[in-house]
């Protein structure tokens, strides 16, 4: 076979394109040598895991950068490549890749954000003795999530997702010696399972509508108009056309998850896992991969209306996102544990994405997530890095007084807790605002909008509350802080760096990075810098009010460890509520999983007395019989057959005797017969 | 029938005549070796140019080589003057052979009559048989790769010591 | 001019025969072609021989023979004489016949690999097909002729040389084989030509031969080792190892049948090297597209006699090998490299032309190369010995 | 006579041999030798019937002829091995002295 028929590629990709598949495959191989390796050692894992994820950047750095050129040339700038897979009855399932300014950022964001998360693990976990299995498994989850990015292909998009539910899975329960930590790794993979049930449903639906799972397909790609139409055309139920129907289910999948309502309970507990593991999770991959799918499947949910125009589809990721981010701030505020805070932090700004892509299309949804993986990813290696100076402490308030004792992470921290926050030039300022600004413009309801601008509000407040805890007043942890170590605190740095500058590439007046992901033209006008304004401004000045009280609340003062909160103090009812998440976890647990307990309980009831009885006398009633035909062979069949045994042996030890023991004595009566047998052939064939 | 038909089937025949007929071992081996040479020329002269390299290839080879190794790692005494080579019961053996060409030649020289005029030589290639080899009979290839690692194993281990120690 | 220059061999047999029948001309140019050969190698080994044994003993700080003629160009002359004027000794319960045959059938045999080897533009005796086929078929038969002589001594030195040889021989000799399937895998022909004119290409200036691929060097690597191995040259001269067993399955020849096997080491040395040559070193083509112009037989030769000086090289060099690393080497470094290898090249195929194939397959070709070092080295394969003698 | 024919008889003759040195001789590495002029008596036989045969552009016969030469290399290997094992255990590869299998 000759090397040009060895792909069957289609559509004139450029090679770059070509190779994509390279990105992800060489961190998954690497995690399978550091798996295969004889016995772990510790160097060699790590420096292939961050070898791999580094040549995946470069790879991704190149394909953006080609696909930057194409669109500043103003070339068509979505590549893909699809080869067939398998064939089912008559259907032909595809798989393949593409390149196109979605995934490019999304390639570049992951690796560079994981690869600096890489390094960082290497100074955190090492003193753990699982170092090899862990960066196996970093680098197999790395690989997971870059096969989510560049497929173009639901099916291999799902593959690629489960294996990050599960490689997630491993992770969180990576010191499964940790009761606890492994029944949060149960709990979110199962909770996962819940959102993929739906997301398999509607490929399947997807699938028997259009035939197809790719994308984008030159022209036959299900995301294409052709398809796009024949689903719009036919409707479902609730008013629903098929497109947005299965654009919802597959939105159930994505909010599993990326922890929307009411999905969200995994994602705290998940923080049982180690810190770079929360970073990868929560910040940069994982969550952002529900995001990234809807961004994908958009044209299912926008179907067909104009942006600005919604449909049922978008209008509900809109509700559950922003309900979400008010939802999950409003639990943030009365947490004590570090990592719990930036989780139900996460978990709100997940809301503000899927609310901006509701709202406001994919390229406001995907610039908050791009921004917001930064920073956040910063600060929960920020967090990490805490935990690690206060020798594995997590309640923010047996800390205190950490600027002294560790100034590059205060500094850095601070970085990403403004840009968290929503302050003016700080990158998450931008992400947000535009979110805020498009759910104020936006043609269905009001509502979600006042209720992003509460999450705003709560956002700072909670995140002031936290920096003063932390960093501010005098240290009443136990031992003395110290700094981590540089290979922990450089990443952290360039981190930070991002976290401040990043925004600048989609602001209102140069909307860049938007403009580039809707491939029109990218232009300056600082026109719309002044209708935003009025918005930023007071936007701004929320921020700064949450700033304010939580500092009036916290900072000023330096509260005891032991000494009841603020809040607490005011509101004990609503404090509780807060503190115990609304209950919600054990509404499920009184609802859903005791519903599975009583109906396992009643199954195994069922068993064994009804089937159990059934069995019993069925085996009852077989022994007898079988008691009966034994006392009939005893007496009737034996005795015959003995007799006919007897009389056979006695034949084959005559029949023995011509057995000699002797080869050739065997090869001559062999030959003897086959001369035979052929002469009698030849001479009846004679006539 | 041309002539050089006659002399390589007769330095065959001789071959392997001498083959089972010698009485010292390792002069069988040559002589079969000798057997395996001609019916490798009769293969070139038949125009199946590979099937008489291989044939040589691996016969005289390698086949040859075992033989010889053989006698010579199961030499009990010197063969020189053993007495009898030939096993008690060698007459039989000699008339049931005889027997079997009998019935043999017999069906070959009943069935000569309808056998189809010679043809011209099949212009094959070794590309042809390559690609047939990958092709068409791609699936018996695997299966002789596969006989041979597992007979190349079989054969080391039957061979090999069973007591512990020497490898 | 130079076309001429370059077909000169051809044009001088046509011009012979033109004076023939042309019903003979044919066969008889073959006859003069083998005559040629049969002549021209016997040369070389004269050549060579002299070169040996001055190479080595310049390496060895003395000066080589010096006495008969100019610089002891005429030693080979005066070894012949000596030769074959000797008496030639046969022992006496030696098996008369076979150790007769033995070293005739090695020459005959090694004469007839040279068939196959094109040594210039057109130059080739029998452009055969399968004509690496033929050549292997025929480095098979020697063994043959070895374990004859060895056997048919009765002399237990002979015969211990003779088995060691064989199976040395066989060992290697499938090293041989596949390491030259990864070039068959590429040229897609097991016609030594059509494999040299696969090779006479250029980019750059300079030529696609084999070698200057990554598999092509690890091939070449394990080809030449197998080589040196096959022709029982230092440092696997065991079979010959003067100080174990006297001179190996030649010990009891003397005379003329010694002169033989000297012969018939010497041309398997040469044909191997015109083999590795055409399969690796592009045969006849000009290292570099401006020296085209050079007849193609010099570069043959030239390449030749330069494997050649490399073999002496290395027999004043490297020290003597024990039986078992032999084999060890052999069968658990060697091989499964060679085997790797194979695979190296069906992804070099595949992958096609471009700079992936490069970097995949250096980075395996590299990879394979020292994680079998590792582990060799390691487990202390090539370690203390652990023979068995059969009983 | 055609050629076939004659191909064909030496292909029986050489089968006879072999059968004949299998079924008269003592030592067993000789009578796998007979086996062994058997299997390329049938060789022979394949590769004439390619040749005179109707398609002999389909191959079908030298593939045969080509695949039987490579199990038989398996075979040689097999047999002489279990020889020698034999030879290990009873010092003896005499035919007439090996009849430990009797039923």
């Amino acid at each position: 076979m000759h090397a040009e028929t060895s792909f069957a590629l289609q559509g004139a990709a450029s090679t770059i394109a070509q190779w994509l598949w390279l990105i992800p495959a060489v961190p998954i191989v690497a995690s399978g040598v550091a798996a295969l390796l004889k016995r772990p050692q510790r160097k060699l894992s790590s420096t292939l895991a961050i070898g791999a994820l580094g040549f995946s950047l470069i790879l991704s750095l190149v394909a953006f950068f080609h696909v930057l050129s194409q669109w500043s040339a103003g070339a068509p700038t979505r590549e893909v490549v699809n080869f067939p897979w398998i064939q089912v009855g008559s259907a032909l399932v595809d798989l393949g890749w593409v390149l196109d300014p979605l995934s490019a950022v999304m390639m570049v964001m992951v690796s560079f954000v994981g690869l600096l998360i890489f390094i960082y693990s290497t100074g955190y976990m090492e003193h753990d003795e699982n170092y090899t299995r862990f960066f196996c498994f970093l680098s197999l989850f790395a690989g997971a999530m870059l096969g989510v990015v560049i497929s173009n292909s639901l099916l291999l998009l799902f593959m690629c997702w489960e294996l990050v539910g599960f490689t997630s899975y491993l992770l969180i329960g990576f010191w499964y010696q940790k009761p606890s930590a492994a029944a949060a790794a149960k709990k979110a993979f199962v909770t996962t399972r819940v959102g993929d049930i739906f997301f398999l449903l509607g490929m399947v639906w997807l699938f028997a509508q259009t035939g197809t799972l790719l994308f984008y397909n030159s022209g036959a790609g299900s995301m294409e108009s052709s398809a796009l139409q024949g689903l719009l055309a036919q409707p479902a139920a609730l008013g629903l056309t098929a497109a947005g129907a299965i654009g919802l289910l597959i939105f159930a999948g994505a909010a599993g998850k990326s922890g929307q309502l009411p999905l969200h309970v995994w994602l705290p507990d998940a923080m049982e896992g180690p810190t770079p593991v929360s970073a990868l999770i929560h910040a940069a991959t994982m969550v952002a991969a529900g995001v990234y799918l809807v961004a994908r499947v958009y044209p299912l949910m926008q179907g067909g209306a104009l942006t600005g125009g919604s449909t049922p589809a978008l209008t509900v990721v809109t509700w559950v996102g922003a309900s979400t981010a008010l939802f999950a701030a409003l639990i943030a505020v009365a947490q004590d544990d570090i990592k719990r805070i930036l989780a139900y932090s996460t978990v709100s700004q997940l809301g503000y994405m899927m609310a901006g892509l509701g709202v406001g299309g994919v390229a406001v949804g995907m610039f908050h997530l791009i921004t917001h993986a930064f920073f956040k990813a910063l600060l929960f290696m920020g967090a990490g890095s805490v935990i690690h100076g206060c020798h594995e402490e997590q309640d923010i308030r047996k800390m205190g007084g950490l600027k002294h004792a560790m100034p590059v992470t205060f500094a850095t921290y601070g970085a990403g807790m403004l840009a968290l926050t929503g302050v003016p030039i700080f990158a998450g300022f931008w992400s947000k605002d535009g979110i805020l600004e498009a759910a104020q413009h936006w043609s269905v309801a009001e509502t979600p909008f006042y209720l992003l601008v509460l999450g705003a509000l709560l956002t700072a407040f909670y995140m002031t509350r936290q920096v003063s805890y932390v960093f501010f007043g005098h240290y009443r942890g136990h031992g003395h802080a110290h700094e981590s170590p540089r290979v922990m605190t450089t990443p952290l740095a360039i981190l930070a760096f991002f976290a401040v500058l990043l925004g600048f590439v989609g602001t209102p007046a140069w909307p860049w990075f938007q403009s580039f992901l809707d491939s029109r033209a990218a232009g300056v006008d600082f026109a719309r810098l002044g209708e935003a304004g009025l918005l930023m401004v007071s936007s701004s000045l929320i921020v700064f009010a949450g700033i304010g009280l939580g500092w009036w609340l916290y900072g000023s003062k330096s509260p005891e460890a032991s000494a009841p909160d603020v809040l607490e103090k005011s509101a004990p009812a609503l404090w509780h509520l807060l503190r115990d998440k609304f209950y919600i976890d054990e509404l499920y647990s009184a609802t859903v999983v005791a519903f599975f307990w009583a109906f396992a309980r009643v199954a195994d009831w069922f068993d064994r007395r009804i089937w159990g009885g059934i069995v019993a006398a069925v085996t009852w009633l077989f022994s007898a019989w079988a008691r009966f035909n034994r006392f009939l062979d005893a007496r009737g069949v034996d005795g015959a057959f003995d007799k006919g045994c007897e009389e056979l042996s006695n034949g084959g030890g005559m029949l023995a005797n011509v057995q000699s023991g002797q080869v050739q004595a065997y090869l001559r009566l062999l030959a003897a017969v086959v001369v035979v047998l052929a002469a009698i052939l030849l001479w009846s064939s004679r006539a | 029938m041309s002539i050089s038909f006659y002399i390589l089937s007769a330095l065959m025949l001789a071959g392997g005549l001498g083959a089972v007929m010698l009485r010292n071992a390792v002069h069988c081996a040559l002589s079969l070796s000798v057997a395996f040479t001609g019916l490798a020329l009769l293969f070139l002269q038949l125009d199946a140019q590979f099937a008489g390299l291989a044939q040589i290839l691996v016969y005289v080879g390698a086949v040859a080589i075992l033989v010889v190794f053989a006698i010579l790692l199961t030499r009990t005494s010197e063969e020189i003057g053993e007495s009898n080579v030939f096993s008690r019961t060698w007459l039989i053996g000699l008339i049931l052979a005889a027997a079997v060409f009998a019935v043999l030649g017999w069906a070959v020289l009943r069935t000569a009559p309808m056998f189809p005029q010679p043809s011209a030589a099949p212009p094959v290639t070794v590309q042809e048989i390559g690609s047939a080899l990958m092709g068409r009979y791609v699936l018996p290839l695997e299966i002789v790769a596969l006989l041979l690692t597992a007979a190349l194993i079989g054969a080391v281990i039957v061979a090999t010591h069973e007591k512990e120690g020497a490898k | 001019m130079m076309q001429t220059l370059d077909r000169i061999f051809i044009l001088l047999r046509d011009w012979l025969v033109h004076f023939l029948p042309s019903a003979w001309r044919a066969p008889a140019g073959t006859v003069l072609s083998v005559i040629a050969i049969i002549g021209l190698f016997p040369a070389l080994f004269a050549l060579t021989t002299v070169l040996e044994r001055k190479g080595l003993g310049r390496m060895q700080n003395r000066l080589g023979p010096n006495r008969t003629g100019p610089l002891g160009i005429l030693q080979p002359v005066a070894d012949g004489i000596k030769a074959l004027t000797k008496e030639d000794v046969v022992p006496f319960r030696a098996d008369a016949i076979v150790h007769f045959l033995a070293p005739l059938l090695l020459v005959v045999v090694v004469f007839m690999g040279f068939a196959v080897l094109p040594m210039g533009r057109n130059m080739v005796l029998v452009d055969m097909d399968a004509g690496l086929l033929f050549f292997f078929a025929m480095g098979a038969s020697t063994e043959l002729s070895i374990f004859m002589a060895g056997w048919s001594s009765r002399n237990k030195y002979s015969l211990l040389g003779a088995m060691r040889a064989v199976a040395q021989m066989i060992s290697y000799e499938i090293v041989l084989l596949l390491s030259s399937v990864a070039v068959v895998m590429t040229a897609g022909s097991l016609s030594l030509t059509k494999i040299v004119e696969a090779q006479n290409t250029y980019s750059f200036g300079l030529p696609h031969w084999y070698i200057f691929t990554p598999w092509g060097l690890l091939a070449f690597a394990m080809y030449a080792i197998a080589a040196m191995a096959e022709t029982n040259r230092t440092p696997f001269d065991l079979p010959e190892g003067e100080s174990e067993l006297v001179a190996g399955y030649f010990t009891e020849y003397s005379g003329f049948k010694f002169a033989l096997f000297f012969l018939g080491e010497y041309l398997g040395m040469f044909s191997i090297s015109g083999l590795g040559t055409t399969l690796f070193l592009g045969g006849w083509s000009a290292p570099f597209s401006f020296l085209g112009w050079v007849p193609s037989w010099i570069w043959f030769f030239s390449k030749v006699m330069l494997s050649i000086c490399v073999f002496i090289w290395l027999r004043g060099t490297l020290p003597r090998l024990r039986q078992d690393q032999l084999m060890n080497f052999a069968w658990k470094f060697v091989l499964p490299i060679t085997l790797f290898n194979l695979l190296v090249t069906a992804i070099w195929r595949f992958l096609g032309p471009g700079w992936p194939r490069w970097f995949v397959c250096t980075a395996l070709v590299v990879g394979i190369y020292v994680v079998m070092g590792e582990t060799g080295m390691r487990r202390g394969k090539f370690g203390p010995r652990s023979y068995r003698y059969a009983e | 006579m055609s050629p076939l024919a004659g191909y064909l008889l030496v292909a029986a003759l050489l089968f006879a041999i072999g059968l004949a040195g299998a079924l008269t001789r003592r030592n067993a590495i000789l009578v796998l030798i007979g086996i062994e002029l058997m299997l390329n008596a049938a060789n022979l036989n394949l590769i004439a019937f390619w040749r005179f045969g109707p398609h002999p552009e389909a191959l079908t016969g030298m593939m045969f002829a080509v695949f039987s030469i490579a199990v038989a290399a398996a075979e040689a290997a097999v047999g002489l091995g279990l020889v020698i094992s034999i030879h290990r255990h009873l010092k003896t590869v005499d035919l007439d002295e090996i009849n430990r299998m009797k039923g």
